[in-house]
C-alpha cells in the first residue's frame, strides 16, 4: 500500500509515469513512452533516506574540511561545516539506520533530485551562483547555496560522467523542481523515472 | 574588489546568501543600569569605515560569521 | 536618400532571403541579416523619432545602439533600438507618436521663451496656475512611448553563469583576451553587443574584414569560450555580479525574447571599444548628420548609401579613410573639412585629390541647413573669417573620440582626462578588472591585439593561475612601437551658437547655451549643472553628450582645471523591466497536506511564504463542530527543532523565558522568548526526547528566523549543542474536540484516555501504522491531540482520520476557525496581537517568565522596567452578537487613541463577537468596564471589558 | 523673460557666525532660510563639505505625504504636507508640486486590518484617507492587475489624496536661492572636521578651511550623522543604509497616481517627464556606498511587473541610491543633542524628504528659542532611555 506521498507534482509532458511502489513510497519506474538518450535527465528521488550527522558522529565520517563529498557507490555524504554533514543513500535499501543519536533523520524533510547527463553541468550553473566545477580537480564535492530564493543542499558528484543530485525543504520541493525545469529548457531536459538514473548512475563509465 | 564575503565552510559567496546582522557590540552586565542597556541596544557606532559585523550565512551554512568590512568600500579585511 | 549600392555584397547581409517588415503599415523591403533601422534607413526614411522639448526631427546618428535617436516601438515593444534589433518577417515598427507632422514642433521656434529651468522660474504662483499647467507639460515630450497591453507570449529566461572569465566587447582585443584565457585552460564568457564578432574591425573594410574573421576563427578553436552575441553587459554590480542581455529575438510560439546572463566571474576583461564624438555645431542633430563609424556600418555592414553628396567634417585622418571607402564604394563626396592646419596625411590627401575631393584644411563646420535633413552646411576657417556654404545631403563628423568607459566605472574605475591625447583613460582600475584595447585609446590592430593579450594574463595572474611563457610573449608585443596613438584635439566651438541650437544632449535637448547660462546662473559643480540643465540624463545617460558637456564645463570655468565626468551609474544601456525580473520567482512554500486539503474543499491562503487554508467552505460550522464533534486542521508550518548535546539545556535557558531545566519525562513545557528589549516574539512548547536531547516547537512560518536566533545565541559560546530544523520532516495535525479521542483510538492500539495521557503530556503512538509524536494540548479549548508524523505519510493519515472521524462528525477546518476557537479562550498570538513594541509583560505571556533565571534573553531590560507603568496592555472585549466591528478597529476614549484591536471574531457557539485588543493602560480596563470602538466621524460602538476566557473557564473541557 | 540671474551663491565663510548649521541639504537650508525669515539670530551660515544637494536631497523619490502611523507625530506630518502648497510662492521658485494621490495596495486581509488602523488614526488627525476596493482602484488605475494573477493580489488600498511629488532638486534650490536672499552664507566645499565645545556648551567649528566661531551649531547632515557623532564622541541611534532607485525611459501619461505596496516595499510614479521612477526597499545591509545594488533593484521591479505587466518592455536607463539614517523606531531625532547650543535634525531615513517644511520651521524655532516645539516632542533622543518610542513600525 502506498502510504507515502510524492511532494512533487510531475507535469504533464513528461509523459505517462509507470509507477510502482517501493516501501510505501510511488515511485516512477519509467516514463510512456520511453524516454530514451537524454542530455540531462531530470529524477525525483525524494524516497532515498538522507540525515544530517552532526558533532562526533560527523567526524567519523572522514570528510577533512566542509565543502568536500565522498561518494563510495551506495551513498553521499558531504560537509557543510565542522562536525555538521548530509548523509544521501542513493543506492541501498530504504531505510535510514542511523548509527546513532548524532544522527537525525531527513528523509522525510527533504526532496531530492537527481540532475544528470552531458550537460547536467550547463543546466546546474544556470541554476546557481556557485562555481560548481571549480578548477581544483578531485573528489566530489559537496554546496549549500540559494537556487532561485531556495536555500539547497548540492552534491557534484565527479564520478567520470557529470551528475549533480541537489536538495531542498520539503515544502520547496516543487519550485525546485521547477526551477530546474526552466534551466533545463534550452538543454533538453527530460524528466525521467528512476530506471534511466539507476542505469545512469551503475552503468559503464561514459 | 567584489563585495564577497568569504565563509570559512562555504567559500567567497555574494552577500545576498547572507542576513546582515549589524555591528558587534558587547552587552552590558545583566545588572547594569537602564543607561547602559539603552545605549547597548540602541546606539551605533555606525562606523563609515572598517568594523567588525555579524554575517549570518542563511542560504549555506547557517552559522554566524564575524567578518570585518569597510562599509565604505565593501572591502573585506582578512585577519 | 539613402538606398542600397548595387551588388555590394556584406558579412551580415543575406540578399537571398528578402524579409517584409512593416512601418506604420506600409510593407518595408528588408534582407536577412538587416536590422529594423538599416532596413528603413535603405528605404529612404529619414525622420525616425522627434526631440525630447522641441518636436525636432532626429534620425540615428551611431547605428550602434548609443545615441538612441532610432527608438521605436516594435511588435508593441516601446523604446526598442531599432539599429540593434534584427528584423523578422511581418515584424510591426511603429514611431513613438507622428514623427512626419509634430504640431508640437512649434515649441522649436518658441524656444526663446523656454531658457534653462524655465519651469521653476515661472509658475510659481498663483497655485491654480501651475496645476493646469502641469497637464499641459505631461503632454508634451517628444518621442514618448504608449503603454499598450501585450499580447501574445514571450519568454524573458535568466541563466546564472560561474565562468573564471568574463570579457566584454568581441573586438579584437576582447577575443585576444579570450582566446589567451582559453589556452590557459579557464572557462570564458565573451560578451558583444553586436550580433557578430569583431568589433570595429568588423565594418573596416576588407582589411578589416580579414584580421577580424582570421581571429573569430582562432577563436573558435576554443571550446571552452562561451561566445554570446547581441549581449549587452548591462551593468556591474559591487557584488561582481555582470548582468548581461542577451536579445533573442523571439522567435516561436514561446519563444525566448531575451536571456539574461547573471555572470559571476573570477575577473573581467573590459575591452568595449571606443567611439567618435559628435561635433558640436549650430543644428548639430539634422537627420542626415552621423558620426563616422555608422556611416561605415552603413556600407560594409548593410551596402547602404550614407547619402549621396557627403561632407566629412573632424580633424583626424579617420575621417580621410572613410572618405576613401565612401569612393571606393561610388558614393559622392561634397569634401572634406579638415580644422587641423595642416590637413589630413599626405598620402591620403594625395588619393583623395585624386578623386577630385575637395579639402579645407583648417576649416571646421558651424553650421548645417536643410527642412527634413540636412542639404547643407556652413564652412568656417578656424582662424580666419571665410566662411563658406557647402551643399550636401550627409555630413559625417566627428570631433575626437571618447571612451566606452561605462562598466569600467561602475567596476570602480576613474576616468582621468588626458589633454596630451585628449582622451579619458582609466585609473584606479580595482583588482579583478582589466581594461583592454580601443577604450584605451588604441588605434593599431596589432597594438590592440597584443593588449588584448597582456589585460588576460594580468588577469589569469589576479585569479593565481600560472600562465606559462604566454605573459612573456603577449608583453613583448606590446613593447612595439606606436601603441598609443593620441586621438586628434576635438574641433571644439569656443563660444555657444548665438542663434540657432547646438546641442549638447540630444536626449533631453540641451544646447551649449543651456549649458552656458545655467554655469552664469551658479550651477557650476557638474553634477548640479546636470541636474539643472538635465543634460547627459535622457535615454543614452551621457553614451552621446557627455564629452561635450565637460568640455562646454569646462569651457565656461576654466578654473575648475581638471575635466571630470558625471558619476556612472548602471545600466549601461537600457534594460527592460522584465529582463531585470527575470530570475525572480515566487517561491510558495506547500504543507505536505496542501493537496489532500484541496481535495478536501479547503480554500487556499498565503500567509506569509507559506500557503494555508483559510477554511474549507463555512469556518462558522467548522467551529461548531469542533465544539461539538470533532476537527482537523493543518499546523505543518510550526516551526519545528531537535535540539541536542551536552549544552541543549544551557542554549535553550537562554532564549527560552522559563525554566527547562526540570522538564521530565513525557509532560510538555509551554514556553515563550523574547529579544534582548523583552518584546515578545515567540512561543511554543519544549518535549525532552531523552538526555540532552530536545525536541522544541515555533510559531508558524518562524522556522528560518528561530533557527539563526538560536545560532545566535551561541555564537560566541563554546559549547556543544546541535540543532537540527525539522519543521519539513514532520507534518502536523490538530485533532480536536470532544469526539478527538474516540477517533484516534480507531487508528492506534495505544491508550489515549486521559489517565494514560493526560493534558500537556506527549506520547509517541502508532498511528494508522504511522510513527506519531503525539502532544496533549489546549489552543482551541477542547480536547486535542496534536499529531506530528513524518511529511510523506501526513497526506495518508489525514485520510484515515477524515475516514475513522466522519461518522462522528470530524470536519476538516482552516485558520478562520482556529482564530474563533483561541478568541474564544482569549490565546493571544505573538505577532498577531502583539507587535515589535510590546514587551512580555504587556502581552498576556508575562506569567512565562522565570524570574529567578538570569541568563533568559530580554531579561535585564524587562526587569529595569518592572517598576515602571505599562505602556500598553493587552485586554480582551466582547459584544452580544454579530459585529460589524473588523480586525484593526481603534480604540478610543474620547479625543484620546489608547490602542487598537488586534483580532475580532463572531463566536457561532456563543453568539458573541470577540476580540483582543492593544491599548494604553486605562482606568476602564476592569470589570463592567467599557471599550470605545472608533468606527469612523461621530461613530463609535461601546464592547464590555472581559476577562478570559470566554469558554470554558476551568479547562475543564481540554482537560477532559 | 528672466535672464541669468544667479539662483546658488556660493560664499567663502567668515570668521564666526551666530549660527552654523551643517549640511545643505533640504533640511540644513530650510533650517537656514527659516531663521534667517522669520527669527533674529543675527548671521547664518551653511557649510556644505560638497555641494548643495549631494546627500539624500538629491537622491530621493520626491514623495510628499502624511499617512504615517504614529497618532502623536502624525499632526507634523500633517503640517509638513501642508506646507508644501504655500512654498513655491514663498521662495518664488516652482517646486512643482503635485498632491496627485498615493494609492497603497493591501495584499490579504491581514494588512487590510493594519490600513484601516493607520487610515483610521490619520482621518483623527484630520488627514484626508480613503480605503478602496480593488475595482476603484482598477479605475483610478487601470493598467493595475488586480485580478488573482498575482502571487499577493490587490485585497484593497488606502488613499491618500494629498499625498504626491515636489521636485526634490527643485525645493533644494528653490530653498538656497531663498536663504541667500535672506543673508545666509551657503559654503560649498567646506568639510567640518570637529567641534569646539567648553563646559558643555558649543561654541564652534573646526573645517578643513580654518576655524569658525559659532554661537549655535545645528546639524542637519542626512546620512552621516555618525561622523558627526564621532567627532562629538558619542553615538546615536542610527545605522546608515542605502536605498535604491530606478528611472525608465519617457512613456505617454497612463499613471497618475503614486502606487506603492507597503509589503511588497516598492512604489511607483509617472513625473511630469514621462518617466516612471521606481523604488522602494533599502538594502539589507549597513553601508555608505552609494554604488547601486542590483538585487533589490531587480526584486522591486519583479513585483511592480506582478501588478502592472504591460510594463514588461518599458526600459529602465539609470538607477542610483542615496543613503538613509535609520532609528530602530523609525522616527527622526530632532531637537537637544545634549550639548548646548548644538541641535540635532537627524535619523530621517527615507522619510526626510517629506518632512523638509516643517523640519525646517521647528529646527528653526527651536535654535532661535532653544525651547523644543510641541510637534516635535517625541523626536527627542531620550525616547530611548523611558520607552517612549515613536510607534512607527508596523508589524
Amino acid at each position: 500500500m502506498m502510504t507515502h506521498a510524492r511532494a512533487i507534482a510531475l507535469p504533464g509532458w513528461a509523459g505517462k509515469p509507470v509507477e510502482t511502489q517501493l516501501e510505501g513510497w510511488p515511485v516512477v519506474e519509467r516514463f510512456e513512452p520511453p524516454e530514451g538518450d537524454c542530455a540531462v535527465g531530470l529524477t525525483d528521488l525524494s524516497h532515498r533516506p538522507k540525515a544530517i550527522v552532526q558533532g562526533a558522529g560527523a567526524q567519523r565520517l572522514g570528510l577533512a574540511r566542509p565543502g568536500q563529498a565522498v561518494w563510495n557507490g551506495q551513498s553521499l555524504a558531504g560537509c557543510l561545516k565542522p562536525g555538521h554533514a548530509v548523509v544521501l543513500d542513493l543506492t541501498g535499501p530504504l531505510e535510514m539506520k542511523p548509527a546513532d543519536s548524532s544522527w537525525t533523520d531527513m528523509t522525510d524533510g527533504w526532496v531530492l533530485l537527481g540532475l544528470w547527463g552531458p550537460l547536467s553541468l550547463d543546466v546546474v550553473q544556470g541554476l546557481v551562483t556557485v562555481d560548481v566545477e571549480p578548477r581544483e580537480r578531485g573528489g566530489a564535492l559537496f554546496f549549500a547555496t540559494s537556487c532561485h530564493g531556495v536555500p539547497v543542499q548540492l552534491f557534484n558528484l565527479r564520478a567520470q560522467k557529470p551528475g549533480f543530485v541537489i536538495s531542498c525543504a520539503r515544502s520547496h520541493g516543487q519550485n525546485l523542481f521547477e526551477a530546474c525545469i526552466r534551466a533545463g529548457r534550452q538543454s533538453g531536459l527530460k524528466v525521467t523515472g528512476l530506471k534511466a538514473y539507476s542505469d545512469w548512475l551503475c552503468g559503464p563509465a561514459a | 574588489m567584489p563585495f564577497l564575503i568569504d565563509c570559512p565552510n562555504c567559500g567567497r559567496r555574494s552577500p545576498y546568501e547572507f542576513k546582515f546582522g549589524g555591528e558587534c557590540k558587547r552587552a552590558p552586565d545583566p545588572g547594569a543600569d537602564v543607561k547602559a542597556w539603552c545605549d547597548y541596544l540602541y546606539l551605533y557606532e555606525n562606523m563609515s569605515g572598517v568594523q567588525d559585523e555579524w554575517w549570518y550565512h542563511t542560504m549555506g551554512c547557517r552559522s554566524w560569521l564575524k567578518i570585518r568590512r569597510n562599509t565604505v568600500t565593501h572591502e573585506i579585511i582578512e585577519e | 536618400m539613402a538606398g542600397r549600392l548595387p551588388g555590394c555584397a556584406t558579412q551580415v547581409l543575406d540578399r537571398a532571403r528578402p524579409v517584409r517588415i512593416y512601418f506604420q503599415g506600409r510593407q518595408v523591403d528588408a534582407f536577412e541579416g538587416d536590422s529594423v533601422a538599416s532596413a528603413l534607413l535603405a528605404s529612404g526614411i529619414d525622420t525616425f523619432s522627434r526631440s525630447f522639448k522641441y518636436h525636432r526631427r532626429r534620425a540615428p546618428s551611431c547605428l550602434s545602439g548609443q545615441c538612441s535617436r532610432c527608438t521605436m516601438s516594435v511588435d508593441g515593444r516601446m523604446h526598442v533600438k531599432t539599429c540593434q534589433t534584427s528584423v523578422r518577417e511581418g515584424m510591426s515598427v511603429e514611431p513613438h507618436g507622428s514623427v512626419e507632422f509634430d504640431p508640437k514642433s512649434l515649441a522649436d521656434t518658441f524656444s526663446w521663451a523656454l531658457p534653462t529651468g524655465f519651469y521653476y522660474k515661472y509658475f510659481y504662483k498663483p497655485q491654480w496656475f501651475w496645476k493646469r499647467v502641469k497637464e499641459v507639460f505631461r503632454a508634451m515630450p517628444g518621442n514618448m512611448a504608449t503603454v499598450r497591453p501585450l499580447a501574445g507570449k514571450s519568454r524573458i529566461d535568466a541563466v546564472n553563469l560561474s565562468p573564471e572569465m568574463l570579457v566584454v566587447g568581441g573586438g579584437l582585443a576582447g577575443i585576444e583576451a579570450a582566446i589567451t584565457a582559453a589556452q590557459a585552460g579557464v572557462r570564458v564568457v565573451l560578451a558583444e553587443a553586436d550580433g557578430w564578432l569583431g568589433g570595429f574591425d568588423a565594418f573596416q573594410g576588407e582589411a578589416g574584414h580579414r584580421r577580424a574573421q582570421d581571429s573569430i576563427r582562432r577563436l573558435r578553436e576554443h571550446g571552452n569560450v562561451r561566445v554570446l552575441t547581441s549581449t549587452w553587459v548591462s551593468a556591474i554590480y559591487p557584488d561582481g555580479l555582470a548582468i548581461c542581455v542577451q536579445s533573442c529575438g523571439g522567435e516561436g510560439p514561446e519563444g525566448v525574447l531575451e536571456r539574461v546572463f547573471h555572470v559571476r566571474a573570477g575577473t573581467t576583461v573590459i575591452a568595449t571599444g571606443a567611439t567618435s564624438v559628435p561635433p558640436l555645431f549650430e543644428n548639430n542633430d539634422r537627420p542626415g548628420i552621423i558620426l563616422p563609424e555608422a556611416a561605415q556600418r552603413l556600407v560594409h555592414l548593410w551596402g547602404i548609401r550614407p547619402g549621396t553628396r557627403i561632407l566629412l567634417a573632424g580633424g583626424d585622418d579617420y575621417l580621410a579613410r572613410v572618405g576613401l571607402e565612401l569612393i571606393d564604394k561610388g558614393i559622392g563626396l561634397a569634401g572634406l573639412a579638415d580644422y587641423r592646419e595642416s590637413g589630413p596625411d599626405e598620402a591620403l590627401r594625395a588619393r583623395l585629390s585624386e578623386h577630385g575631393v575637395r579639402i579645407w584644411s583648417g576649416y571646421k563646420v558651424t553650421g548645417s541647413h536643410g527642412r527634413t535633413r540636412v542639404e547643407g552646411a556652413t564652412l568656417a576657417a578656424l582662424g580666419g573669417s571665410d566662411v563658406q556654404t557647402v551643399a550636401c545631403d550627409t555630413i559625417v563628423a566627428s570631433s575626437g573620440r571618447y571612451p566606452r568607459h561605462k562598466l569600467l566605472g561602475q567596476a570602480g574605475a576613474r576616468m582621468a582626462y588626458d589633454s596630451g591625447l585628449n582622451f579619458y583613460l582609466p585609473e584606479d582600475v580595482p583588482r579583478a578588472y582589466h581594461a583592454a584595447g580601443r577604450l584605451l585609446g588604441l588605434e593599431d590592430p596589432e597594438a590592440i591585439m597584443a593588449q588584448g593579450r597582456v589585460a588576460a594574463v594580468r588577469a589569469l595572474e589576479g585569479l593565481g593561475i600560472d600562465v606559462g611563457t604566454m605573459g612573456q610573449e603577449a608583453r613583448q608585443a606590446l613593447e612595439r612601437p606606436s601603441p598609443l596613438r593620441a586621438v586628434s584635439a576635438q574641433p571644439l566651438s569656443t563660444e555657444a551658437g548665438k542663434k540657432a541650437k547646438t546641442f549638447v544632449c540630444y536626449c533631453h535637448d540641451v544646447t551649449e547655451k543651456n549649458v552656458e547660462q545655467a554655469v552664469e546662473e551658479g550651477f557650476s559643480d557638474i553634477e548640479t549643472c546636470k541636474r539643472y540643465t538635465t543634460a547627459t540624463q535622457g535615454a543614452c545617460q551621457g553614451g552621446m553628450c557627455e564629452a561635450n558637456f565637460t568640455h562646454v564645463l569646462a569651457r565656461k570655468r576654466p578654473e575648475l582645471g581638471s575635466r571630470t565626468l558625471p558619476t556612472t551609474r548602471p545600466p549601461v544601456a537600457s534594460i527592460s523591466l522584465g529582463a531585470m525580473a527575470a530570475g525572480h520567482h515566487d517561491n510558495p512554500q506547500l504543507s505536505p497536506l496542501h493537496h489532500v486539503q484541496l481535495e478536501h474543499g479547503g480554500r487556499p491562503m498565503r500567509l506569509g511564504s507559506w500557503i494555508r487554508m483559510n477554511h474549507f467552505g463555512d469556518e462558522l460550522a467548522e467551529s461548531l463542530a469542533v465544539h461539538q464533534a470533532a476537527g482537523i486542521c493543518d499546523v505543518s508550518m510550526l516551526g519545528k527543532f531537535r535540539v541536542f548535546g551536552p549544552d541543549a539545556k544551557k542554549l535553550l535557558n537562554r532564549v527560552m523565558t522559563r525554566e527547562v531545566g526540570n522538564l521530565a519525562g513525557n509532560k510538555i513545557l509551554y514556553s515563550s522568548s523574547c529579544n534582548e528589549e523583552g518584546i515578545l516574539l515567540d512561543d511554543g512548547v519544549v518535549l525532552k526526547m531523552g538526555e540532552d536531547d530536545y525536541f522544541v516547537t515555533t510559531l508558524a512560518g518562524r522556522a528560518p528566523v528561530t533557527e539563526e536566533w538560536f545560532a545566535r545565541w551561541c555564537r560566541e559560546e563554546d559549547w556543544q549543542v546541535h540543532v537540527v530544523n525539522l519543521t519539513e520532516t514532520r507534518a502536523g495535525m490538530n485533532v480536536a474536540g470532544p469526539k478527538s479521542r474516540e477517533i484516534l483510538s480507531k487508528l492506534t492500539d495505544a491508550d489515549l484516555s486521559n489517565e494514560a495521557f493526560p493534558f500537556l503530556t506527549w506520547a509517541r503512538v502508532k498511528m494508522a501504522g504511522v510513527d506519531v509524536i503525539a502532544m496533549r494540548m489546549g489552543f482551541v479549548g477542547e480536547l486535542s491531540y496534536e499529531l506530528l508524523c513524518p511529511s510523506s505519510q501526513a497526506g495518508f493519515l489525514w485520510k484515515r482520520i477524515l475516514e475513522a472521524g466522519k461518522p462522528l462528525g470530524l470536519v476538516p477546518f482552516g485558520i478562520e476557525c482556529l482564530n474563533i476557537c483561541r478568541l474564544e479562550k482569549g490565546h493571544a498570538i505573538p505577532g498577531l496581537d502583539t507587535d515589535g513594541f510590546t514587551n512580555l509583560f504587556e502581552s498576556s505571556f508575562g506569567w512565562m517568565l522565570n524570574r529567578t533565571k538570569t541568563e533568559t534573553v530580554g531579561k535585564p531590560m524587562l526587569e529595569l522596567f518592572s517598576d515602571r507603568p505599562l505602556k500598553e496592555q493587552l485586554i480582551a472585549f466582547s459584544m452580544d452578537g454579530k459585529s460589524p466591528v473588523l480586525d484593526g478597529c481603534l480604540v478610543v476614549k474620547g479625543p484620546r487613541q489608547l490602542g487598537r484591536v488586534t483580532s475580532i471574531r463572531y463566536s457561532p457557539l456563543l453568539d458573541k463577537t470577540i476580540g483582543l485588543a492593544l491599548v494604553e493602560p486605562d482606568e476602564d480596563w476592569r470589570e463592567g468596564g467599557k471599550v470605545r470602538l472608533w468606527l469612523g466621524e461621530g461613530r463609535e460602538v461601546e464592547a464590555a471589558f472581559a476577562k478570559p476566557p470566554f469558554y470554558d473557564p476551568s479547562g475543564g473541557r481540554m482537560k477532559a | 523673460m528672466p535672464t541669468s540671474q544667479p539662483v546658488l551663491r556660493y560664499k567663502q565663510p567668515e570668521k564666526r557666525y551666530d549660527v552654523i548649521v551643517i549640511g545643505a541639504g533640504l533640511h540644513g537650508l530650510a533650517a537656514a532660510y527659516n531663521l534667517a525669515r522669520y527669527h533674529r539670530v543675527g548671521r547664518i551660515a551653511v557649510l556644505e563639505r560638497r555641494y548643495i544637494g549631494f546627500g539624500g536631497s538629491g537622491r530621493n523619490t520626491e514623495m510628499i505625504r502624511a499617512n504615517k502611523r504614529a497618532h502623536e507625530t502624525l499632526p507634523f506630518y500633517k503640517e509638513s504636507l501642508e506646507m508644501w502648497d504655500g512654498l513655491s510662492a514663498e521662495l518664488e521658485w516652482n517646486l512643482m508640486v503635485q498632491k496627485k494621490g498615493l494609492i497603497a495596495l493591501a495584499h490579504s486581509d491581514g494588512e487590510l486590518a493594519v490600513m484601516r488602523m493607520l487610515s483610521d488614526s490619520q482621518r483623527r488627525a484630520g488627514i484626508k484617507i480613503d480605503m478602496l476596493g480593488p475595482e476603484e482602484v482598477k479605475k483610478m488605475v487601470p493598467s493595475l492587475d488586480v485580478s488573482d494573477k498575482p502571487a499577493l493580489p490587490v485585497a484593497g488600498a488606502q488613499f491618500h489624496p494629498e499625498g504626491g511629488t515636489v521636485h526634490h532638486d527643485a525645493a533644494l534650490w528653490g530653498y538656497a536661492k531663498a536663504a541667500s536672499r535672506c543673508g545666509v552664507d551657503i559654503c560649498a566645499g567646506v568639510e567640518v572636521t570637529g567641534f569646539y565645545v567648553e563646559g558643555g556648551k558649543v561654541n564652534g567649528v573646526r573645517t578643513n578651511v580654518g576655524n569658525i566661531a559659532a554661537g549655535k551649531v545645528h546639524v542637519a547632515v542626512g546620512g552621516y550623522s555618525s561622523e558627526i557623532a564621532r567627532m562629538l564622541g558619542v553615538k546615536y541611534p542610527v545605522v546608515t543604509i542605502p536605498m535604491q532607485v530606478m528611472t525608465t525611459e519617457v512613456m505617454a501619461p497612463f499613471l497618475d497616481y503614486y502606487v506603492a505596496s507597503p509589503r511588497l516595499h516598492w512604489y511607483t510614479q509617472q513625473t511630469l517627464k514621462g518617466d516612471l521612477i521606481l523604488g522602494g526597499q533599502l538594502d539589507p545591509w549597513q553601508s555608505w556606498n552609494s554604488s547601486t545594488t542590483w538585487q533589490e533593484c531587480s526584486e522591486r521591479v519583479a513585483f511592480i511587473l506582478e501588478y502592472f505587466p504591460d510594463l514588461a518592455h518599458a526600459r529602465v536607463v539609470r538607477s542610483w541610491s542615496g543613503l538613509c539614517d535609520c532609528t530602530g523606531d523609525s522616527a527622526p531625532v530632532m531637537g537637544p543633542s545634549g550639548i548646548d547650543g548644538l541641535s540635532l535634525d537627524i535619523a530621517w531615513g527615507y522619510y526626510g524628504f517629506k518632512s523638509t517644511p516643517a523640519c525646517g520651521k521647528y529646527a528653526a524655532e527651536y535654535i532661535a528659542t532653544g525651547k523644543v516645539p510641541e510637534k516635535i516632542r517625541h523626536f527627542g533622543l531620550d525616547r530611548f532611555y523611558n520607552r517612549q518610542r515613536v510607534r512607527e513600525i508596523i508589524i
